[in-house]
This record gives structure tokens, sequence and C-alpha cells, in this order.
């Protein structure tokens, strides 16, 4: 079942929710929204799943306008955040709701359910009360009571922010390798977007009840193209710094009251085309330490990370960060050397905060 | 030591081991600072009560005693007051040093007690200055009756013509032994006559005694009375100081209870007693005893009245419908205020809120008229209207109303919307939402409104008084009030057992169900705290 | 970063009391929902019924001299005579007094028990042993759960003369003069209607001083303060709305009860010495000795009282933070 | 099958039908009394005449009867509640000044026509008919007469020093005038100086409001209805009345907080007669006493023995010593179906052997002339020695207003007597009261 939502609006009194929203979601795919808590990503979810009203727009399922259609009309399946199991009823009960509010016979209920529950490694907990589940199970069987019924459609509203990392880390997984077996159209809510990351087809982007962006992870994280894609995607974010580009014989010259540094790359002529000042993301990863580095500054932090330490050094009244072997033992008051992977470069103009390369 | 330690330490300073005990003189003088403000502090209180409010409310024509007993409640305070004072501050010492506290505050206390004795002879005590009364005559107890032992020549007593020898018998007409003879003596004002009736040679006369201020001994029972109680004062102090326990919040609570407990005991004492004399049980003859069980034959008789069950039954049925219809109506009431969205919603609420506290109470004339007209409706006017089970309760209900809509709207918005959202989206409507998937949710509320209004509907006296006639449908409380009428003689302790076994019911769901009723008004009031 | 609240937002209520007029109008725009009407109708019945209409019906016979003598359940009927009742009211040499006892009596008992006294215990059992409170908020509760014509039968006997009375009977043991119930009897008044208000006040505070934050308590702890003055600038300040509440709550079941006056002095001794204005207008329509009962004039008493009741409830609904009540459901299905 | 069936139903109609004839002759009647235990015969009496009434009439009778002890505010406004709902009983026992108020709102029945087919009536004391008129008809049939005397204690008098002689004579000597109510305050006086009886315990009154408070008016040469209907406030029999009542705190011989006293310690100390010395009371609290206060130490003959019974000794020269009756009357409600047969109850129970139940257990006043010469009555050692009380009976009159005249003097008593006012400020507060609610319908004098 394909999702089409056009112009989608939604304001509560005069503040506005979700604004002017537009969305394809193919049959079959795995859409997150991605966007800080409060940014309308649920409010659009619960539109769809017929909790609120549209104030203005459309939202189709296949070719059916089901605006105003009651949300046990839509034939969907839905995961909340805090599970929302019926702490009265049993799995089995919480399991078969669904299917006892359809008119199933009891024998098929029993059929159903044990399968539902089977596909969700519940199968032996059928018996007990959600307050005896621990959060992992509870989430399982929020799964299998949205699955049960067979939907067209479904909604995820922040699924595994009540689960430690590690069940996180699983459930991300399984959740992903179930929606891929079923190929039921999936929406997923989140505002981590490792998550998004992962687990997506594609990732819709909101801010401020906008949508920024609406593309796959790869496209997202390599081509923001936006500044508040750039810096929102990503961990650790990207740098941001403020820039002016000349060009200087075959190589480009960034530089601002604190730096200057030559560089030879496409992106980098494309930015040097722009005259005036200019924003320069950097993603930590492509900052690297080296001895002849054009740039210089004070480390005052490092943070290990295990793997790699991340050090944030001072350029200026400018911080960059990088991500650095721990070999180096780098130690906060070192002075180092750095050097930038120019093909990696993004550009942003400060004004219509947009990309100068993806647009 | 109980679990709560930390938090339920309100007197004992909280870090022991960092406490440096402070210099004697400091300490002392910080006493006497305490003691000092405690002092004016109650002074100046009593003072506000007795020489200001006082006069303000006796102009406007007010009565002025309470604030005459609370003008003397406050100057009575002060000895205990600064007792307290002392311990409060030479507890901080305790933990360090105890004997050293032992000895500040045995010291401190001791001239507390000084300048307190010094206060209360200054103050309402003035009495004691006056003397004692006396018949000016020393007696003696014998088989017979009080003999006198002596008379003070050219007294009273001698002008009456007694005699020593003579052998008192009663007063008026009470006989009386020597200890009897002597508190009434203490007791009654000066001045008071005393008949005698006096026996002499196997003849009985009677005479008329007034006690006049003796000049001996001089108020000395009045003072040895305060100064008992200020030395249990003083231990009770000492003891505080040193017990490791948190005795004084215990001590509060339990003098406050007090009427209560007090109340409830003569309840259930009377229950079993012929008659009562106080708390004790007593005869006809007004002896200790007479212990019995007959105050409870009423369950069994069936009077003029009729029988007890009726009004039992008739309670039953009252509270039974009320919490019935209380439960549906308050719970669908407040579900759709709370969870649901309509035109008109704002208007509702607010007139819930006013009807939760419009004085309903003081509508009984137009509610006469409106029952009046329901009774008048075709086929359910039977039970609806006035003088109809079905009538009182619907009065009931209504007046339970306001409170329930408020109180479960409160357990309503406390639900979690994702919850009622998800069962939407499993496939459910609205009302199958609040019956099978949000009412169970609110158990502990359907539980509190319940237990609240069967204990509202046993109880009510005043609708059922008033919008009933004859027996026929009256409950226990307006069967026990009609009983305590003054047209009948009132036999206490039956009336008392009756009490009691109309309570029962309610003792009962008290102790399996007082959280519940706790919470009550914490679940009402939930929704906007 | 600022965010838009949406309908998962916490201060969504918030947002939407700030907006006027264009606000308030959406609201009410909200569709005529029949469900809605349906699960409300029930008590909207009630509602018309027993308050509305008697109202209304009570403003009107204020306007009558209805009297048993005349007494008519027709409206049509009884004789309308404006604001005579109102004048005669105001006329009464004791409608000073009985406004005067009214005033005292709501006033002394909220403030010595409805609020001291529950805010008293309330403080004490929250900082004793768990279960030893809990025994005392259950047993304080005991009066309120009683019924009002035991409760009083037992205060009756508790103040009577020796040597029935409890209390005289321990004042004998130490040695005290007797006294008598109609000598104090306002203080018994007031107590006997104290002890069952200020369950109310317990049960409220109780909840409110239980469900501030250990951490902040703790953290009070710590800081090496003592328990008054963790009393005086941590639970008192944070009790100022649960006080609120119970003052505008309880100041209108004191203006309007008297079913405990009633069966305790009905009004007396003298010269309608504990007589409230309710206990008046119950006394004026519906309980005469001599049997003649005054509607249209104990209605005017009423009225009195249904004027300050809804004036003292508007008062109360702003208390109430009704703003707070008003916050939009969250979920527009239908 | 379907023939055992049609016969079912055959005898099922047929048993309804045959029950519905039946239910036809059978005549709900109900009854409503007030009054403690010893006034059960107001109410038992009809079931003791039923099957009588049943036999004459040729009717069945199903008779209920409520009999409670209900304050007399609840029970009248009870009625007054139940009448206007259309579910009055059918006979209401209350007081005959309730005619005025209830006979204008047709809560009751005229009864001169139903009166007139019963010759049991012709023999009732012909004064007491005066007290159930209003507007020129008879609405209400006595039930029950009394007097209100002054009771004295034999035993405290002779403690005082009084003679058997003296204390024999004394109602005789009320009864001449030459006893005073002045002379009798001052003896109280003298018994609470010489600690005969405690302070406050030389005379004791109703703690409440009632009729018990009329004598002083009325024997200060108060009016309360002249002769063309209209109420009258007479404000220097008044002011002799509060005078006399504010004295008794005030000397010392009637406790300062009488009013509002509890009966049942009123009674408990007066009983026993070795406490207080007058007590201003009824005939029936007599019998009340004797059952229920004072049975151990020997009931009614410990009240013969130590109690005496006399008039109001005379406030005034002119009007001399009085007493008060306040019969109590059956009326009819004008909901009742079937007013004749409950005139024809009320016809049974009108009778001597019926009354004297009533009188002799309660010790209630007659009410018909034969009863006072019949036995047991006549050899009755109280009612015998008091039936010449109704001589010097006053009572209350009926009139629609008589409620707010009774209110407003009663005012003025409890001011007087707490001290809260004067008694010329009590005067002032009653004709305020009443000019304020009655408006024109008061003459004040």
């Amino acid at each position: 079942m394909k999702v089409d939502i056009e112009q989608l609006n939604k304001s509560f009194g005069t503040v506005v929710a979700v604004h002017d929203l537009n969305l394809d979601i193919r049959a079959g795919e795995f859409v997150a929204f991605l966007g800080p808590s409060g940014c309308g990503k649920t409010t659009t979810l619960l539109m769809i799943a017929g909790i609120y009203k549209p104030t203005g727009g459309v939202i189709r399922f296949g070719e059916r306008v089901v605006n105003t259609v009651q949300p046990r009309d839509r034939n969907i399946g839905m995961v909340f955040q805090s599970y929302a199991l019926y702490p009265h009823m049993s799995v089995f009960e919480n399991i078969a709701y669904p299917l006892k509010l359809k008119g199933v016979s009891k024998d098929e209920q029993r059929v159903r359910v044990q399968r539902s529950a089977d596909v969700m490694g519940i199968g032996d907990l059928l018996h007990r009360r959600p307050g005896q589940l621990s959060g992992g199970q509870q989430q399982r069987v929020a799964l299998g009571r949205a699955l049960v019924k067979e939907p067209d459609v479904l909604l995820f509203d922040e699924p595994l922010s009540n689960l430690d990392a590690r069940l996180r880390l699983t459930m991300r997984g399984e959740i992903k390798a179930l929606q891929k077996r079923l190929g039921i159209t999936s929406i997923y809510v989140t505002h981590d977007q490792v998550e998004a990351l992962t687990m997506a087809d594609r990732i819709a982007v909101m801010n401020e009840g906008l949508l920024e962006a609406y593309d796959t992870p790869d496209d997202l994280y390599d081509h923001p193209k936006t500044l508040f894609i750039a810096s929102f995607v990503g961990n650790p974010p990207m740098n941001i710094l403020p820039i002016q580009a000349a060009l200087e014989g075959d190589a480009v010259i960034l530089q601002n009251d604190a730096l200057r540094l030559p560089v030879r790359s496409e992106r980098a002529l494309k930015a040097a085309q722009q005259h005036g000042d200019l924003l320069m993301g950097v993603r930590p990863e492509d900052v690297t330490l080296s001895a002849d580095g054009a740039l210089c500054g004070e480390v005052f932090v490092v943070e290990p990370l295990g793997r790699e330490d991340m050090i944030d050094v001072r350029i200026g009244q400018h911080r960059l960060a990088a991500l650095v072997t721990t070999e180096k033992r780098i130690r906060a008051g070192n002075r180092v050397r750095l050097d930038i992977n120019a093909d990696k470069l993004q550009f942003f103009d400060p004004a219509s905060k947009r990309s100068i390369l993806w647009t | 030591m109980n679990v709560d330690e930390t938090l339920s330490a309100p007197l004992a300073d909280l870090s022991p081991t960092t406490v440096v005990p402070p210099p004697w003189l400091k300490m002392l003088i910080q006493i006497a600072r305490n003691c000092l403000v405690v002092t004016v502090i109650l002074a100046l209180l009593a003072l506000v009560f007795g020489s200001i409010l006082r006069p303000a409310l006796e102009a406007v024509n007010v009565n002025e005693e309470l604030t005459a007993l609370l003008s003397w409640l406050l100057i009575a305070a002060i000895p205990p007051a600064l007792y307290l004072t002392v311990g409060f501050t030479a507890r901080t010492l305790r933990n360090a040093h105890p004997a050293r506290a032992l000895v500040v505050a045995l010291l401190a206390a001791t001239l507390v007690y000084g300048a307190t004795l010094l206060w209360n002879a200054a103050f309402p005590a003035a009495q004691a200055a006056q003397g004692q009364p006396s018949l000016e005559m020393t007696f003696a107890q014998a088989d017979s009756g009080v003999v006198i032992e002596s008379i003070v020549a050219g007294s009273a007593a001698e002008q009456a013509g007694l005699r020593v020898g003579d052998v008192i018998t009663a007063i008026r007409r009470e006989s009386i032994d020597l200890a009897a003879l002597q508190s009434r003596i203490e007791e009654e004002p000066l001045g008071t006559p005393f008949r005698l009736r006096v026996q002499r040679d196997g003849e009985e006369f009677q005479v008329t005694v007034n006690s006049i201020a003796s000049a001996t001994g001089a108020g000395n029972a009045a003072l040895s009375r305060a100064a008992a109680g200020r030395a249990v004062a003083l231990v009770v102090t000492a003891v505080g100081l040193l017990v490791p326990f948190n005795w004084l919040p215990y001590l509060l609570l339990g003098v406050t209870l007090l009427p209560l407990l007090l109340g409830y005991t003569w309840l259930i004492v009377a229950t079993f007693s012929q008659e009562t004399h106080g708390l004790l049980p007593v005869d006809s003859t007004g002896s200790l005893g007479g212990l019995t069980l007959s105050n409870w034959d009423f369950l069994t008789e069936v009077s003029r009245r009729g029988s007890v069950w009726t009004y039992t039954l008739n309670s039953f049925a009252i509270a039974v419908i009320m919490t019935a219809a209380l439960l549906v109506l308050c719970s669908m009431a407040a579900y759709a205020l709370s969870r649901m969205e309509f035109r008109g919603r704002r208007l509702f609420l607010s007139f819930t809120l006013i009807l939760h506290g419009f004085p309903a109470v003081t509508l009984l004339i137009p509610i006469y008229l409106v029952l009046l007209n329901l009774g008048a409706l075709p086929i359910i006017g039977e039970y609806i209207g006035f003088n109809t089970l079905g009538g009182i309760a619907l009065v009931e209900i209504a007046f339970g109303m306001p409170f329930g809509v408020w109180l479960m709207k409160g357990f309503f918005d406390n639900i979690s919307w994702d919850m009622e959202r998800s069962a939407l989206i499993d496939g459910a409507n609205r009302w199958r939402t609040f019956w099978e998937i949000i009412l169970p949710q609110i158990r502990p509320g359907l539980f509190a409104l319940g237990i609240f209004s069967f204990v509202g509907g046993w109880n009510t006296y005043l609708i059922p008084a008033t919008f009933s006639t004859g027996t026929r449908i009256a409950n226990l409380p307006v069967y026990i009030q009609q009983l305590l009428g003054e047209t009948n003689p009132i036999n206490w302790n039956e009336i008392a057992a009756i009490g009691l076994f109309q309570m029962i019911p309610i003792l009962i769901l008290f102790v399996f169900a007082q959280e519940y009723l706790l919470n009550i008004y914490s679940g009402g009031s939930k929704g906007s705290s | 970063m600022h965010c838009a609240p949406t309908a998962t937002g916490t201060f969504l209520g918030m947002g939407m009391a700030a907006v006027t007029t264009t606000q308030s109008k959406r609201t009410s725009s909200g569709r005529p929902n029949l469900t809605a009407y349906l699960f409300l109708m029930p008590a909207v019945v009630l509602v018309v019924l027993f308050f509305l209409i008697p109202t209304i019906l009570v403003l009107y016979i204020s306007m009558t001299n209805l009297t048993s003598a005349n007494f008519t359940a027709d409206i049509a009927q009884m004789e309308f005579i404006g604001f005579a009742n109102f004048t005669t009211l105001f006329n009464d040499q004791f409608a000073q007094k009985i406004l005067f006892n009214t005033l005292f009596y709501v006033l002394v008992t909220m403030a010595i028990f409805n609020v001291g006294a529950s805010l008293f215990v309330s403080l004490l059992t929250t900082h004793i042993n768990r279960r030893a409170s809990f025994v005392f908020r259950a047993l304080w509760l005991l009066p309120r759960i009683t019924a009002g014509t035991v409760y009083i039968m037992m205060w009756r006997r508790m103040i009577a003369d020796p040597p029935f009375g409890i209390l005289n009977q321990a004042l004998g043991a130490v040695g005290g003069t007797p006294i008598t119930g109609s000598e104090y009897v306002w203080t018994f008044v007031v107590i006997v209607n104290g002890m069952i208000g200020m369950s109310f006040g317990m049960v409220i505070f109780t909840a409110a001083i239980e469900s501030i934050s250990k951490d902040i308590m703790n953290a009070a702890l710590v800081d090496g303060s003592t328990m008054l003055q963790r009393i005086r600038y941590i639970i008192l300040p944070l009790l100022r709305w649960p006080l609120l509440f119970v003052i505008s709550y309880q100041t209108l079941s004191l203006l309007t009860s008297y079913e405990q006056i009633l069966l305790l002095t009905n009004g007396g001794p003298g010269l309608y010495q504990t007589e409230v204005w309710a206990l008046t207008a119950y006394h004026r329509a519906l309980s005469n000795y001599f049997g003649n009962a005054q509607w249209g004039y104990g209605s005017a008493f009423a009225v009195v009282l249904v004027v300050i009741g809804v004036l003292l409830a508007a008062l109360y609904m702003r208390v109430f933070r009704f703003r707070d009540l008003v916050a939009e459901p969250k979920i527009e299905t239908l | 099958m379907k023939k055992v069936l049609g016969l079912t139903i055959l005898v099922v109609v047929g048993l309804l039908m045959g029950s519905a004839a039946f239910a036809q002759e059978t005549i709900d009647i109900s009854v409503r009394c007030v009054g403690g235990e010893i006034d059960r015969w107001r109410c038992e009496n009809f079931a003791a005449v039923e099957e009588q009434v049943e036999a004459e009439l040729g009717i069945s009778l199903n008779l209920t009867l409520t009999h409670d002890a209900k304050a007399w505010a609840d029970y009248k406004n009870e009625f007054l509640l139940a009448a206007q709902a259309g579910e009055a009983p059918d006979i209401i026992l209350s007081g005959h000044e309730d005619v005025g108020a209830w006979a204008p709102a047709g809560f009751i029945i005229p009864l001169d026509d139903l009166i007139a087919q019963h010759s049991e009536f012709e023999d009732i004391v012909p004064t007491l008919w005066e007290s159930q008129s209003w507007d020129g008809q008879v609405w209400a049939i006595p039930q029950d007469s009394e007097a209100r005397p002054i009771f004295f204690s034999r035993l405290l008098l002779a403690d005082l020093g009084w003679s058997e002689e003296e204390i024999a004579s004394l109602p005789e000597r009320v009864r001449m005038g030459e006893f005073t109510f002045e002379d009798m305050i001052a003896t109280a006086e003298q018994a609470v100086a010489e600690g005969v009886v405690e302070s406050g315990y030389g005379f004791y009154h109703r703690p409440s409001i009632g009729f018990d408070w009329l004598p002083y008016y009325l024997g200060h040469g108060g009016e309360i209805m002249i002769e063309d209907g209209t109420l009258v406030f007479d404000t220097e029999a008044a002011l002799g009345a509060y005078e006399l009542i504010a004295s008794f705190a005030a000397r010392g011989v009637t406790r300062p907080d009488m009013i509002g006293y509890d009966w049942t310690q009123m009674y408990t100390e007066v009983a026993p007669a070795d406490q207080v010395l007058f007590y201003q009371g009824g005939t029936w609290q007599w019998a009340d006493w004797a059952v229920n206060y004072i049975a151990d130490l020997g009931g009614n003959d410990y009240l013969l023995e130590n109690m005496g019974l006399m008039l109001f000794p005379a406030m005034t020269e002119e009007e001399g010593p009085l007493t008060l009756t306040h019969p109590l009357s059956y009326m009819i409600s004008s909901s009742s179906e079937h007013p004749e047969v409950a005139m024809a109850l009320l016809a049974a129970v009108t009778t001597v052997e019926a009354n004297n139940r009533h009188a002799i257990e309660s010790f209630h006043l007659g009410i018909l002339n034969a009863q006072v010469e019949a036995e047991p009555y006549k050899s009755h050692p109280v009612l015998s020695t008091a039936h010449y009380m109704l001589d010097y009976t006053r009572s209350a009159p009926n009139h629609p207003s008589y409620s707010a005249w009774a209110n407003a003097y009663w005012l003025g008593i409890t001011a007087a007597h707490t001290g809260e006012a004067t008694p010329e400020e009590a005067v002032q507060l009653a004709v305020e009261t009443l000019q304020n609610e009655l408006g024109d319908g008061i003459t004040i004098r």
C-alpha cells in the first residue's frame, strides 16, 4: 500500500505544527521521520493514523483519500513509544484484541495470535500480564499486536527510545528484517538519526513543521542539501566554519580571520565561484593530524571514544573537532597541526542556509 | 529505628559527627533567647485574642467565648512550650554529649519552672489566693456517717446548732462519706450553703451552714496540682531528650485525636452498658458495673416503629442505588469531559466546576417542587417522586455528581493517551475504548468513588429526613435521629448500639478500603495540582 | 532549538489558553459530537433537574409569599410580591447577628481546623513512621465517614453535664469544675464541624507533601536544614496551591453545610446563638415548631447563599486553574 | 396440552378477577401519630376498633398506623410536604392550632357534616370544640386534653420545714389565689439560700419553645386573638411576662442555661423529686417519669408520695391562677379517598373505653363528659386530682399567623431569659419582629 501526503497542514489554534507537507511513500517502503522532538513528526504520524484531523491537505492510502476515515477503518498497525499495552489484559488478549474487534472467530484468533507471537519470539509468554514482562518483551508484544491484523501500513512512534542501548541495537535489526520480510509499508518516527540511517529506505527530515529533506540515508549524509541537514545528520556533528573562498592559481584559498587553507578540489572550486562569505562544513572524520598541515591550533578537550579520540582544537576563536587514533596520545594543551580532506568539504550559503554544491 | 529515619528525624540534628558542642554559655543564652521569643509570641497572641479580638467581636454582637478560650489556652500553653523550647535547644547536644545534655536540660528546665511558677501565680490561678472554703469544722469517718470532731468556737456551724459528736449523713438528700464531703466543700465556691442532714441521739434534723474562707492551708490544693503538672512536664522533657525516639509527633497527634478516641470508645462501651457515666459503665443506681447485652435486642425486636432491618434495608437501597448510578454517570460524564472534543466542552467544564461548589443543600425547597412534578410523570413517576426511595436516591445522586465527575476526571486525565489511541487503531470505537480499555485502568478511582458514594448514601440524613414521610422509607440515620427526639425519653445506650450497628458496614469498608478513602480527594485534585 | 509545540508537547494547554478570541472561537467550533453528548446526557439531565431548575425556582419563590397556609406547587398560582421578602430579611433584627455568626463560624473553623489542624496533622504524619502515620490519618477520617446523627450523638454525650458527660468526667478526674455544653457552645460547634472538615485538607496536604520529590528533601537535609527550616522554606511554599484549593473549596462547604449544627444545637441555645445563614433558610422554610412554614421568606435566605455561592465558585474557577482543565483532548477522531 | 394451558389461563384470570373483586372492598386508611411509647394508644386505638368498624360498615380495612417520636417541627413539616404531594395520611394527629394553618391551605377537610352522622361526638366536653374550629367550621376531633400544671416536690418542701398540712393544702391555696407566683419564686429562693436545693434548682421550666410559655402572657392579662379574628400583642402583658421570666435566673432559682437544656437530663433531675423544687410541666410527663425515669424507685407510687401538682399561681390579682391545655386533635386530610370511613374510625376511638386507654396510660385528661364519671378515670389518683384544672385552662387560638406570633413571643422570652436583652428590649424585639413579618396583620397594644 502506498501512502501519499499532499500539502498536509496541521495547526493547533494559531500554532502551526505541520506546514505544507508533501511526501510519497512507496508500497513496502520503510520511511523514517527524523527531527528534533516537537518538530511535527509525531503529529504527522497521528494524522496518518487518523487520531488527528488534518487542518488542510490530503492523505491517500493507495488511491483512497483517508482524511475522514476512522482509524479502525484504515487497517493500520501502530507501535507506541510507551508500548501502550493494556495492563489489565494478558499478552494473548492484548494481541488478540484487534482480531476480537474485527469479529474474527475464537479459533482463528488463537491461531493468528500464536503465529504472530512466534514471529516476535514471545510465543511462550502469552498467559502473562504486561506488567510481568521486560521492556524488550513488551515491545515485542506491541509489535505483535500491530502485526496480527496484517495491516496495510505499519506506524512506529519512537518505539525503541525506552529500551536500553544494547536491546535497542538488537530490536533495530529485528524490526528492519521483519519489515523487509513482510513487505509492509512502514513509517517510523524517531529523533535518533542512527536508527533512521540504519533502518530506513528513505528519511524525511523535519524541522519546525517543515520538511527539510526527503532522501536516502546515503544522500543525506554525503550530499546534505541544507545546513540543518548537514549539522543534524551525522555523529559527531559536522564542523561548520565561516569562511571566504578565493581562487589563487589552481588552488582555492579558504580563509577567515584565524586560518588560511589552500586546497585543491572540485567542491572548493565550485565554492570559489561564489563570492563573499560562506559556511564551510567538514566532518570530524575528514580532519586529520598531519605534521605539515595547514591548520594549527591548541587542543583543549580530548574525548576518548574507545577506538578513536575526538579532539577539540581551538584555532583563533574557531573550534574544529577531529577524530584521531588513540596512539597519538594527544593531551589537552598540545599544539597540533591539522589537515582537511578537501574532497569531502561541504559549502553553504549563509543567507539561505542551503548547500551551494547540491542544489 | 524506622526505615526512613533520615526523613523522619524532625528534631534531631542531622549530622551528629560534625556537631561541635557549643560552649555552655552560648547554649544557655540560646535557650534563654528561645524561651523569651516563645513566651513573647504566645503572650502576644493571647493578648490579641483576649484583649483585642474579644471585645471587637463583642462589639459586633458575636459570641466571644471561643476567643476567650483560645487566649486562655495560649496562656496555658506557655509553660509546656517553654519546656519544649528548652528540649529543642538542648537536643542538639544530645548526640554528642548525652550526659551534659541532661544536665543542661534539667538546669534550664528548672529555671523555666521557676519562671513559669511566677507567671502562673500572676495569671488566672488568682482564685487560689482567696483561700480554701471551709465549714470551720473537722470531721472523722464513722460507720453511721461523718462525725464532727471539732467546731471552731463562734463559727456559723456552732451558731447553727451543731455540736461535736453529731453525725452528718447527707448533704441535701445525697448520702455522703468523709472524702465526698471534703471534696464538696473544697469544690463549691465560697459562701455556698450546705444543707446538712444530721443525726443526733437517733433524731434527724437539717441545718444549713455556709462555707467561708478558712485562714489555714490557703490554696494549697490548687497549687500542688499545678506543681504536679509541672513535675510531669519536667519528666517528660527530660525523657524526651534522652530517649532516641521521635516521640513528640506521636504525642501531639495522640493529644489531638483524644476527643475522637474518647467519643468512639464511649460508643462502644455504651452499647454494652445499662447506663454510662462518662466512659464508665454503670447500673441503674449509678455504681460501676451494669454490663448488659440487652441494648442489642433491637436486632430481633419488632417495635412499633418496625424492625430495624427495614431501616437497614432502606439505607442499603439508597446507598446501593446511589453508588451504582454515580459510578456509571460520573465516569461517563468525566470521560467525555476529559477525553473528547465537542462543541460546548468549555461550557460544560466550567459548569462542572461551579456545581462543585454550588450550595445545593439550600435548594431543598424548590427541589421538593421538582420531585412533586417528577412524581406526576406517568409510569416512572411512582418510583422517583417525593416520598420514594428512588426520589431520595435521585437527589443524592445529583448532589454527589459534581464531586464525582470532578474526581473521575482527575483519574481519566492521568490515563495515557497512547493507550487510547492504540485501542482506536486496533479497531475499537469510543464506547468500547471507554468500557474495555479505559475503565479497567481507573479501577482505583472507581473504588474510591464507589466507597465514598456508598458511605455518603448510607449515612445521609437531611434528604431522606426532608423528602420522606412516616417510616416506610426512612433510613437508619433518620431512625436514630428520631430516637434522639425531644418527645421521647432518650435511651442513650440502646441508641448507641443502633449507632454502632449502623456503623458496622462503614467500619468494614474502612478497614479494608481506607487507602481508597484516603485517596479520595487527592484523586480529585490531581487534575489541577 | 525552539520547536513549535505539538500535540505531544506538554505545554499545549498553556499555548491554547494563551491565545484569546480567535482561539476560543476555534475551540467552540469543535463539532457537535454526538457520542460525547450521549456520554454526558445522564449527568446533564440531573444537573438540569436538580440544579438549574431549582435555582430558577428558588429565585422565583423568594419573590412570592408562599407559606404553608397558601401552599401550592403550581408556580402560576403563587402570589408574586416582588422584593418584599428581601426587605423583610434586611430589616430582620437578627439577620445581622446570623450573618456574623456565619462569618465567625466559617472563618474560625477554617483557620483552626480545615487549614490549621489539617496542615499540622499532615506535617506531623509525613514525618513519622509510615505505618503509624497511616493509622493516624485513617483515624482522622472516621468523623467524615460516621453518619452525622451518630457522630453528633457521640458529641452530645461528650459534652453532657455530670455525671454523664465524658469531658466532665475527665475534668472531674483532674479536679476541674464541670462545664456545660451551652456555656461553650461555639467552641463545640467549631470543634465538632472542624473535626469532620479537617480530613479533607489533611488528605490533600499529605498527598502534596508526599509528592514533593525526595531529591529536594534530601538536598535540604544535606544542606543541614532543621525540620522547621524544611517546613518553612520547602514544604510550605510548595503547598501554596493545595492551600488555595482547600481554602476556596472549604469556604463554600462550611458556608452551606448546616446538618451538624442542626443536629447539635439547632441554632440555639438562646437567641440564635449558633444559628448560621443556611440553617435559617432551613428553619424558616422546613422546620417550624408551630407548623407554619414560610417558603417564600426561607427562599430569600437561600437566594442570598446561592448568590454568594456562585460568586465564590467563579472566584474558585480562577484558583482552580481552569486553563489547565480545558487542555484539548489529544484525540480528535470521529 | 393446549387444553391444560387454556384451563390454567382460565383459572389464573378467574383468580385475578376474584381477588380484584375482593380488593374492591378493602379500604386503605393510614394514620399518622406522634409521641413517646406511653402515647401509643393514639394510634393503637385504631387497631383496637378495626374489627368493630369493619363490621359496622361491612368493609375490609387495611390500616397503616405510623407512630414515632419525631420532633414536632419535623413532624408538621412532614405532613405539609406530604399533603401537597397528595401523599398525606388519611388521619393525622396534631396540635389543634394547626387547624389555623392547614384549613386555609386546604390540607384538611371541614368535618361539620360528618360529625353530625356520629353520635359519639356529642359527649365531647363543649369547651374543647372551640379549639377545633376555624372560620366558623369544625376541622378536627379532639384526641386528648391535658393540664400543664406546676409540679412541686413534697420531699423538698418538707426539707424546707413545711408541715404536712401546709404541703397538702398548697394546691388549694394556689387555687384560691393565696399563694401567688411571687410566693412560689420566693419559696424557691429560700430553698436555694438554705441549701435545700442547689442554686438554679428552685424552679425548672420547659427548656424549649412550646405552648408552656403562654400562661405567663395570659396570666398578665394578655390577649392573643380578639373576637374579630385579628391577632393582638399586648406589650404590657408581654413586659410583665418577660420581667417575670428574666427574674428566674437573676434570682438564682433557675439555671441560667435552662433554655436549651437537655430534656432527658432535665427529667432525670426532676422525676426523683429530690433535686428540683418546682417544675412547670404537663400531666403526661408524670406518666413518662413513672415508667422511664424512676421505675426502680417505685414508679407511680413514689411520685404520688413525693410529688404534687398545682395550677400556675396567680401572677396578677385580676387573672388569678390558671393553666394551659393544648388538645391534640385528629384531622382528616383532603387527600383522603374515604373520609367517611376515616370519620367512622374517629367516632369509634372517641369512646370512653378507647380514650380512657390513652388517658390512663399517658395521664392525659379526658375529652368526654362521660369519661370523667367512668372508672378507672374517676379513681385515678393523678387525673382525679388534676381534673379540676380544666376549669382554669386556657388555650392558644387557631389562626394562620399564630405561628409567627408565637415565634416572636418566644424570641422575647429567649432574649429576656438569657439576659441578652432587658425585658423592655425584649418586648421591643418581639414587636419589631411581628411588625416586620406580619405588617398590618398584627395589632400592637
